[in-house]
């Protein structure tokens, strides 16, 4: 019959599992669960919505209803090397914008894709608080200030 | 109103009129009840169901209220002692105004071919604030979604304004949890998880989205067309079935008044359509009894006699959105609810074997169809079970919505038709049958037969007030000569869901349960002319249901003469091995359940 | 001996350099090049009074310094030790001359309390705060206050929230108090979210503890026990030393039960914020800490009534708890004594943008925007005029120079068309435009849009819409009449402060720069040059050598002409990049 | 860590902290050392000041100056990240900007073994309450 069916790996559903338990499997604190499972799978598909939905006993649409809500909780897989544009107002009169647009153009990618081969993801954030370096990219844990349109090429040579 | 005296009041002025109202009224509750007529659109309020919908999200209703420095949603602002409300000043219009605008100018603007067109809340509202053009719609993008069609639902979110109804009566008042805000800001809107097609959710197609939504964005499936071709096939038999609920809303459809009962017209116009067969769903309700009826004598009695395995209570099983609710919710007790078929599938079931057999007709060349106040019903005659070789015992479920655009397409001049009778031996039926499509009316039913049977002694009253009412969970004792019966109704899935905890926790002390899952049961079903949240509306189709009843010469099921020649001459009893075959059935684990990958 | 030279960029711009040079031959000469150093330093924030020069370890500050005063300076202070008077700072009060550290008051300019700690302590180390003044004002409450005595101080301080809108600490603690429920909570609102703005975030990180104090003495006044900080999970850092924070407390057993002995118990939980501008909010913050999409209702009821799991609640933001302690421990006259008439005390800005000293700032209410723009902020970068500053992020205003005079507090902003909001600042000079300000901050307002009342839903989008249309030189007069229109309704009908504020950057651009709208659409002219749609790219054909760079440059072949002749543009083919431009040594392509 | 139990014990952690800190800072004192405070808020950190810092924990060590290096917040000076202090005993901190290693070396050689200021030196533009 129209059952729905997930399929899952047994070490996804033990972690899943263990991070709802640590959080007493409590509805309320469904935000917090997303959280932890992020980070540990780096992004949330379906299959693991559905998964937390179940333990949690609520759902699963609620449960995309509040994915879809927050933008810090993506479906999609980020890129090894996450890109963000700071689009803060500090960066924004500093001239954000056309390095946002610099990184568009040289990766052939839009905010919040990823690049085929996964190397590169592109999203814009808010602030860093940055606000002395602006405009200010982050990419993965390493923080580029006082960046121009001009940079980026050298940037990304970085991690060729 | 001596009551009324301890109560805490407040006096407030509206549109320069006083008013005195209970303390915690809102400000549109006070301006209705001095005839200003404040407009909504996301608001809605089914009064005696608890029922209301109130995000204060559309912001039509907004009136200014003197120190305040913004407008005041008057669904959700409430009255404040010496307030000073206006509802009509050009800064509340132009506000009104403009809001609406913004309404339209993300909303498709195809209202000529919209299946909603003439019934629409929104189109009404534009009518009403006399908008003629929406102001820079050339450079306004519209939020756009994927279509969805399921056996019973069609969305078209393009046309939804996130009023929030369907969202709220999935979730609250269902607890279904089919649907929920998803996205955020211009692209939000009410959608199944992952924005998937609702077959992928745990919808149980009640249809009480459809039957609250303002717009266009949630309609039935048209199966009229599919009826339309059958009748003009002369190679097929056309038989027709009509549910006991469609007689007291039909008439609604054609400007009378609520509670109207149309019976003999409604035959009298599905004769006109061509039909070739007009019969009655009562009279499978009156078998339904006759089955479950049984059912429930037999494991009573093995309940009284000690017996572990009796499954008590038993759950009443003609609501097809009720079962697909615990196969998704509760298949740990799908063993619990009465192996009876509904009506409209015993209908079904009989009609192309015992009926077609009387009239000499193939079962692929008879088409049964059913007149329905449901949309789960669409989804019911398409159950893979509920078919023998492919041919489905019911080929098409339309709705009362449906049948009423389908009588004015065949230019039907509904309300001077005269009364026509159902045909036989399907069309006979008993009072017991007509109750069916009230909440509470099943149960009633199967009280009187059970009694009957049980005792071997003629009821002296046949109305049982105590199993009546709107109250969301209901329960009540009857006594079988000497045997106190608990009987538990609930209407609304989610006072389903309360007993059904119980039985799933072992606290529940009642020995039946009657759930239907649309509030007020199949009178406020999905597929009925739409209420625009006005309950008294139900109301009056309940009463009208219950007014058929007393008319009725005969009120117990196991008294239809055709019913009891039905079993003579095929079935032989209740609950034998025909029977079974025939008009039982089993249920299915829907869970959504995770696969452990090696 | 130092002398110290201001190398900020408005001293340099006044010859600084040239002073140091003409100092340091001066000091080669009298042979003391050894002895005394000269050292170019940051800004001072006395840039309208620049080149200032400031003699160590004596603090004489001489400002206006030529370059000619060196050879005085060095005779008569370095070698005789007596300060040149002329040259001296003038106290403006007194209009006496100082020296000495006794003048460092007058110019400074700025008042530590939300931040006091931050920047000195180890934010790591809770006996450091103890070691300032820290748990003292709870331990004070615990042991000498009931809990009216503390809504009491607190009121009389006259602190309002400094999360928007400045409503009566006091006020709404004395609230929360009286509903009276099993369980209350204290809530600290850490979702900072304004593009721009990081006060908050600055003080979690520099001087957690004061929050949790601040928290604990809150739950004292409302008798709850129990404290949630709702922080964005984009602030790791911040996280993890509130985490390292509680867990001291707790050691300490300065949060948990008996507290410092007391019958007064208190513990404080974080939750993570994901993302939402709008759980800024509090009802929607309060939906977001419940695990539920971040969605405000209608107040009220006010979470004072019915708040986190539908319990009394009382929501502050970070910088307001951080100005509660030191209220508590040097009294409400003394707080009160700062700032202006109905806005006490410190407000934190980020300063930002066009501006020279980007930075956290901490300032008393009633400062102008002069002296915080032209003296703590150095002034505008690139020696470019001023325009414009924006308050109070999405939901502010922007503000010109006829403002700069006005005293800054709550009230004022409000009636100047901005706000104060959580305290982002940003500068902006005369290359902005004015229309995309309007319209940046709109992209912001319809993407953070939570999406569940109509106006904000989809007349923000409306105007984004029409803005964008208008800076792509295709509006109408009559448009900007739709365009107030619109932003009026949205005001004046949206459901939660989201909605009710985030025309204002429309509003107040129209009221104050209005002028530029009508250049957009009437002339489809961007006078800051900023509307790339707007702009005209044309070859001077005086200056034009024929050298070919910018026909080789442009992407689209857009330039014609043969080598050595002047070339020309075909403004049909035309993508406004800008490549041209960049590529011309010869000043040759023009940009209207 | 022991509870504290009264206001006597929180008192009590107080003064000995604040003891032992205004040891460090006065000259002469047999605790006395050279204090380094690097701003390691968030803009800092992004502008690199945790290399700054292991720098200066590592240098100083390796060249023999008694010194505690620790974290502190946000001073305020967000345009000159990353901004370190500098506290001799017995004198005034400074404030410097803009460190990077060279600087961070000049400071090392200049400032804190000669008492000579070097360039980068960020004016402290607010008062602080106690």
């Amino acid at each position: 019959m129209s059952s729905i069916k997930i399929e899952l790996r047994k070490e996804d559903v033990d972690k899943i599992n263990e991070i709802c338990d640590s959080f007493g499997n409590e509805q309320s604190e469904l935000i917090n669960v997303l959280h932890k499972t992020q980070e540990h799978f780096g992004y949330l598909p379906a299959e693991i919505q559905e998964a937390i939905a179940s333990k949690l006993n609520i759902p699963v649409a609620q449960v995309y209803g509040v994915v879809t809500f927050y933008s810090f909780f993506t479906m999609t897989p980020k890129g090894r090397h996450p890109i963000s544009i700071c689009m803060g107002t500090a960066c924004y009169v500093r001239g954000a914008e056309k390095v946002l647009d610099e990184f568009k153009k040289e990766l052939s990618l839009q905010v919040g894709q990823t690049t085929p081969d996964g190397k590169f993801s592109l999203s814009s954030l808010r602030c860093v608080g940055a606000c002395g370096l602006a405009p200010v990219v982050l990419i993965g844990e390493k923080t580029y200030g006082r960046v121009a349109p001009d940079d980026v090429q050298d940037i990304l040579k970085e991690y060729q | 109103m001596r009551g009324r005296m301890t109560m805490e009041t407040i006096k407030l002025t509206i549109d320069n009129k006083q008013i005195e109202v209970e303390k915690g009224t809102t400000i549109l509750g006070a301006a209705r009840r001095m005839g200003i007529d404040i407009p909504t659109l996301c608001h809605m309020k089914l009064d005696d169901l608890n029922i209301e919908n109130k995000p204060g999200g559309c912001r039509i209703c907004v009136v200014e209220v003197q120190g305040r420095r913004n407008l005041s949603p008057a669904c959700i602002t409430k009255c404040d002692e010496g307030a000073v409300v206006r509802t009509h000043t050009p800064r509340v219009m132009n506000a009104r105004r403009t809001v609406m605008e913004f309404i339209l100018s993300d909303h498709p603007k195809d209202c000529l071919i919209c299946p909603k067109s003439g019934n629409c809340e929104l189109q009404n509202m534009a009518i009403r604030l006399g908008i003629r053009e929406i102001t820079g719609q050339e450079i306004a993008e519209m939020s756009t979604y994927r279509k969805d069609t399921s056996p019973s639902i069609i969305r078209d979110l393009d046309k939804c304004i996130m009023c929030r109804r369907c969202e709220m009566m999935c979730n609250e008042v269902q607890t279904v949890g089919a649907l929920s805000a998803v996205n955020r800001g211009f692209m939000a809107v009410v959608a199944p998880a992952f924005e998937q097609n609702l077959e992928y959710s745990p919808c149980t197609y009640c249809g009480q989205c459809v039957a609250v939504c303002p717009t266009g964005a949630l309609t039935e499936v048209d199966h009229t067309g599919d009826v339309l071709r059958a009748i003009a096939d002369p190679s097929k038999t056309v038989v027709v079935q009509t549910a006991p609920a469609v007689r007291a809303a039909l008439g609604e459809e054609f400007g009378m008044k609520p509670g109207s009962l149309v019976t003999g017209k409604l035959v009298s116009a599905l004769k006109e359509l061509g039909f070739d067969y007009v019969f009655d769903t009562d009279f499978a309700a009156d078998l339904t009894i006759m089955e479950e009826g049984t059912e429930l004598l037999a494991r009573l009695g093995k309940f009284l006699n000690g017996d572990e395995d009796a499954n008590i209570p038993i759950l009443t099983s003609c609501c097809p959105g009720w079962v697909n609710f615990f196969e998704h919710n509760f298949p740990d007790l799908k063993d619990v609810p009465s192996t009876a078929k509904s009506p409209q599938q015993m209908f079904g079931a009989i009609a192309k074997s015992y009926f077609a057999g009387k009239i000499n007709v193939s079962r692929k060349d008879m088409v049964v169809v059913s007149i329905m106040p449901c949309l789960a019903k669409k989804y019911e005659s398409q159950r893979p079970e509920f078919s023998v070789d492919g041919n489905p015992d019911v080929d098409f479920s339309i709705s009362t919505r449906e049948l009423a655009h389908f009588i004015k397409q065949a230019n039907i001049d509904f309300n001077n038709l005269p009364d026509a009778d159902f045909d036989r031996p399907l069309g006979e039926s008993t009072g017991a049958g007509v109750i069916f499509g009230n909440t509470g009316g099943v149960i009633e039913a199967a009280v009187r037969t059970a009694y009957e049977l049980y005792t071997g002694k003629k009821l002296s009253r046949l109305d049982f007030d105590e199993l009546r009412g709107m109250e969301g969970v209901r329960q009540a004792t009857i006594n079988f000569d000497g045997l106190p019966i608990n009987i538990g109704i609930a209407h609304g899935l989610g006072n389903a869901r309360k007993l059904l905890d119980d039985v799933r926790a072992g606290r529940s002390t009642f020995h039946a349960i009657e759930v239907m899952a649309c509030p007020g049961g199949c009178i406020g079903g999905g597929g009925q002319p739409l209420h625009h949240g006005d309950s008294s509306i139900l109301k009056a189709r309940a009463r009208a249901i219950y007014e058929e009843d007393k008319n009725k010469t005969i009120r117990v099921s196991h008294e239809n003469p055709y019913i009891i020649n039905l079993y003579k001459e095929f079935l032989g009893e209740p609950n034998s091995e025909k029977a079974h075959h025939l008009l039982h059935t089993h249920y299915f684990d829907k869970k959504a359940k995770i696969i452990v990958k090696q | 001996m130092h002398l110290l030279v201001c190398g900020g960029t408005s001293c340099r711009a006044s010859e600084s350099a040239l002073i140091a040079e003409s100092l340091k031959r001066e000091l080669e000469e009298k042979g003391l090049g050894n002895e005394v150093q000269v050292i170019m330093t940051g800004c001072f924030g006395l840039c309208e009074k620049g080149p200032v020069v400031k003699v160590m370890p004596d603090n004489a500050f001489y400002v206006q310094v030529k370059p000619e005063d060196a050879a005085v300076i060095v005779a008569e202070h370095v070698i005789k030790g007596k300060p040149v008077k002329r040259l001296l700072y003038v106290n403006p009060s007194t209009g006496e001359h100082v020296s000495g550290s006794g003048l460092m008051g007058s110019y400074r300019k700025q008042i530590r309390i939300a931040l006091r700690n931050c920047g000195s302590i180890n934010p790591e180390n809770i006996n450091e705060y103890i070691a300032r003044e820290g748990y003292a004002a709870i331990g004070k409450c615990v042991t000498e206050y009931t809990a009216a005595d503390v809504i009491d101080v607190i009121k009389n301080s006259g602190l309002r929230g400094r999360g928007g809108a400045g409503f009566p600490t006091g006020l709404k603690w004395e609230i929360a108090s009286k509903n009276q429920a099993d369980q209350k909570y204290v809530v600290c609102n850490a979702d900072e979210g304004d593009p721009g703005a990081f006060m908050d975030r600055s003080v979690l990180e520099g001087d957690p503890h004061s929050v949790l104090e601040a928290m604990a003495i809150c739950g004292y006044a409302i008798g709850a026990t129990k404290g949630l900080i709702y922080i964005r999970a984009e602030y790791p850092l911040a996280i993890q030393r509130l985490k390292i924070a509680i867990g001291q407390a707790r050691d300490y057993g300065l949060l948990g039960n008996n507290i410092l002995g007391s019958d007064f118990s208190f513990d404080i939980d974080l939750r993570y914020g994901a993302g939402a501008f709008v759980c800024g909010e509090e009802t929607a913050l309060i939906h977001s800490m419940e695990g539920m999409r971040g969605e405000p209702t209608n107040k009220p009821p006010f979470p004072a009534e019915s708040g986190f799991m539908g319990k009394p609640s009382n929501v502050n933001n970070v910088e307001t708890f951080a100005s509660v302690p030191v209220i508590i421990n040097k009294g409400w006259e003394w707080f009160s004594s700062i700032g202006t008439e109905k806005s006490k005390g410190t407000k934190v800005f980020a300063l930002a943008g066009k501006i020279n000293n980007v930075g956290l700032i901490e300032v008393p209410m009633g400062i102008t925007l002069r002296e915080i723009i032209f003296e703590i902020g150095g002034g505008i970068k690139n020696g470019k005029k001023f325009k414009a500053v924006q308050t109070g992020g999405p939901s502010g205003g922007c503000l010109t120079e006829h403002h700069l005079d006005t005293p800054i507090d709550f009230d004022n902003l409000v009636a100047a068309g901005s706000m104060m909001g959580s305290g982002g600042m940003i500068v902006m000079d005369e290359d902005d435009c004015m229309v995309s300000i309007a319209k940046f901050f709109l992209e912001f307002t319809v993407e953070e849009s939570c999406g569940k009342c109509t106006p904000c839903r989809i007349g923000n989008k409306r105007i984004y819409e029409l803005l964008t249309y208008i800076t792509k030189g295709n509006g109408t007069l009559a448009d900007l009449d739709r365009l107030r229109n619109m932003c009026h309704v949205i005001k004046d009908t949206s459901l939660c402060g989201l909605g009710q504020t985030s025309p204002n950057p429309v509003l107040s651009t129209m009221d104050n720069f209005m002028d530029e709208y009508i250049a957009h659409v009437t002339e489809k002219r961007c006078p800051a040059g900023s509307c790339r749609d707007l702009m005209k790219y044309t070859i001077i054909e005086e200056k034009c050598v024929g050298c070919t760079a910018c026909a080789r440059g442009c992407p689209v072949n857009a330039i014609s002409g043969e080598r050595k002749e002047p070339h020309f543009i075909d403004q049909e083919k035309c993508i406004k990049c800008g490549a041209c431009f960049e590529r011309c040594k010869f000043g040759a392509v023009l940009i209207n | 860590m022991e509870k504290l139990k009264s206001i006597a014990d929180l008192k009590k952690v107080r003064i000995e902290t604040k003891t032992q800190l205004d040891m460090r800072a006065r000259d002469g004192s047999p605790e006395a050392v050279v204090q380094v405070r690097v701003a390691m808020a968030t803009c800092g950190i992004a502008s690199g000041a945790r290399p700054i810092m292991d720098f200066f924990v590592e240098e100083l060590d390796k060249r023999g100056i008694g010194a505690v290096v620790t974290q502190t917040g946000c001073m305020g000076y967000c345009y000159a990240e990353p901004t370190v202090e500098v506290q001799l005993p017995g004198q005034e901190p400074v404030v410097y900007g803009f460190v990077d290693r060279k600087r961070a070396d000049e400071i090392i050689e200049k400032y804190i073994r000669n008492g000579e200021l070097v360039e980068g030196i960020i004016p402290v533009n607010y008062e602080r309450i106690d």
